[in-house]
């Protein structure tokens, strides 16, 4: 006539209750369990029926039941009575039983490891005693300090200042948000390989031909090009640079000569032996003495 | 580029991001040439701490960067702008946090060990929409069990920057450094079980 | 109570709302002994609104009531925040490109010889736009087009020093006769800047 046992696993993510009190109740007959009624209990272990279950559910598990027995007592975990720790235990797991309430499986796992410790701290041992062997008590302190612990840390957490509770992200409203374009990215291997497809295919269709310059002489062409913008002359001197040494001046050399092929500058000489004298080619029809019929419109 | 407008663009981006903002956020906020280096952004980030002293703001430095905060002194009040009281979070989730946090990476059988308890899997699931933990990948063991982690997200939460800056964890004693009281045993037992902290 | 808490209880609750609060909002947050009249709300709103007067920050007053909002001076900068994700040029513009830089100084009509198809404007414009090419001047010949080339942000932005260091011709006929399988943008996928098609 065994009341029936559930086995659950308790659902922890409810809302929390408080910490149970210490009870405090007078004693009283408070149940009839199996035909006999129950007034046995330790006083302190007497809850209203109705409060035992949430009393339950705010331990977080069979190491938290018995932290709370140990603490009750203002014993330390390394202090355990043993003894009446399991009995108080034990009186808790028969209760719960006794009045069916749902008891995840874990409650049982300890009451049948406290069973077992206490058996084996009963059991008489020789004097000497060999330094291995541990205490039976041991593993479960080890346990009950570790749950402790992060018990402790769980409060610590909750207590740390939190975002929406304790404090807020400030925030201001952005009206107009614009869309902010960023400028695409291109890697010198993609314009590389583009300027090679563009080359082979101009050759394929033959419409012109690629001029082979070194890039040094290009990049020549557009200095001079560039340093002549103003419009007004130049020395031709001046267009080169000694210090790039006799290559340096090469390259000027050949970069001003294929500027005038192209049409793109002006060499001017007054007189024969005159300083020679250069100026944007589109400087020219700028001046009024020259005037250019198809720039006039 | 005057240190005030410096210092009011910081605080315009801070605001209108709502969020915490990384030096390199609030550098590109600049023009090429406007752009600061970290070490005036820093010093700008100091400036606005400075202004908002006497102010229910604080300039907060979390994982993802900087933010602008309402000091936890105005909680009470700030409060009371939303109706519902903000989520309070269980005991069991609160201790799952944790062990994921000081103990990562870590299984959850790892945790069930500890807690003494299966973990409800609702719990888990919470942690995950939260962005607070993740999963960092598997444990090399049969079942390959899945292992977890807190992200930034969480240190930006609880105004961390990094997980060092947790509480620091309890000491564990050895059983043998405390006067055993045993009721049960004879005496000699009392001087067992060196070696029972794992530290 | 003092104005200075007034003030920064309405200004924590208005940046901790992020968005618009009526009086009535501002007045619920505070006790009912602290509570202040709408007519002192206003006069606190407005010591709020001259704080902000050298910031970039400003109070507005909209339909739905009163919040802090970024000036619109400073809206485009703040907006880099959120960029957009950059879209990719069309081919046509790095082939330009590509033949400004090997080939310059160069007209748009020589570039349409090359390539054998129109140059059109936007590709020229968007060069320009992120002085990567110059009009270094113009070429006498019948409608004196102009001449380009590339600039110095054009070599710092490809990590070059001269424009010599380009691979020459020679070596990139090599390179195509390998038939080497470089990674491009898969073109499906690429939303084109420039707004171009190919050419």
């Amino acid at each position: 006539m065994q009341p029936e046992l559930k086995i659950v696993v308790s659902n922890e993510a409810a809302a929390p209750q408080p910490p149970p009190a210490p009870p405090e109740q007078v004693e009283m007959p408070f149940a009839v369990v199996n035909g006999e009624p129950v007034t046995q209990l330790p006083r302190d272990l007497y809850i209203p029926p109705q409060a035992l279950e949430v009393f339950l559910e705010a331990f977080e598990g069979p190491l938290d039941l018995l932290l709370y027995l140990i603490r009750r007592q203002n014993l330390d975990v390394l202090d355990i009575p043993l003894a009446e720790i399991t009995r108080q235990y034990m009186k808790y797991i028969e209760l719960m039983q006794d009045l069916q309430l749902e008891l995840a499986g874990e409650y049982l796992v300890m009451a049948a490891t406290l069973a077992e410790i206490k058996s084996r701290m009963l059991l008489p041992r020789a004097a000497a005693v060999d330094d291995a062997e541990e205490d039976p008590r041991a593993e479960l302190v080890r346990r009950l300090q570790e749950y402790e612990r992060f018990k402790r840390a769980a409060e610590n957490l909750d207590a740390l200042p939190r975002l929406e509770r304790d404090v807020w992200s400030a925030s201001a409203v952005l009206t107009d948000r614009k869309v902010v374009r960023l400028v695409p990215p291109v890697t010198l291997q993609e314009m590389i390989i583009a300027f090679r497809d563009v080359v082979a295919r101009s050759e394929m269709f033959a419409h012109h031909h690629v001029q082979r310059e070194p890039l040094s002489v290009r990049a020549r062409m557009t200095d001079i090009v560039a340093s002549l913008g103003g419009g007004g002359f130049v020395d031709f001197v001046q267009l080169f640079r000694p210090e790039e040494g006799r290559m340096g001046v090469a390259v000027t050399f050949i970069a001003i000569l294929e500027l005038v092929r192209e049409g793109l500058i002006d060499i001017v000489q007054q007189e024969p032996f005159a300083p020679l004298h250069v100026r944007a080619a589109a400087a020219r029809q700028l001046t009024a003495d020259a005037p250019d019929p198809e720039s006039r419109q | 580029m005057s240190d005030a407008y410096r210092r009011n663009v910081v605080e315009a981006a801070l605001l209108a991001a709502g969020r915490s903002l990384q030096l390199s956020d609030l550098a590109q906020v600049f023009t090429l040439e406007e752009r600061p280096s970290d070490a005036q952004l820093l010093a700008t980030l100091e400036e606005l701490a400075a202004l908002y002293a006497d102010r229910a703001l604080e300039l907060a430095h979390t994982a993802s960067g900087w933010r602008v905060q309402v000091r936890s002194d105005y909680a009470t009040q700030i409060a009371r702008l939303w109706p519902e009281r903000p989520a309070r979070y269980s005991r069991a989730l609160l201790e799952t946090l944790a062990l994921i946090a000081y103990r990562q990476p870590i299984t959850r059988g790892e945790i069930e060990q500890v807690r003494g308890v299966a973990v409800n899997p609702n719990i888990i699931k919470t942690l995950l929409e939260r962005n607070w933990i993740r999963v960092i990948g598997t444990r090399d063991v049969p079942g390959r069990p899945e292992v977890l982690g807190t992200t930034a997200e969480f240190l930006d939460y609880f105004g961390l920057q990094k997980l060092e800056q947790l509480p620091p964890l309890a000491e564990l004693r050895a059983l043998a450094e405390f006067n055993l009281q045993l009721e049960l045993a004879d005496p000699s037992t009392a001087q067992l079980a060196d070696g029972t902290s794992d530290g």
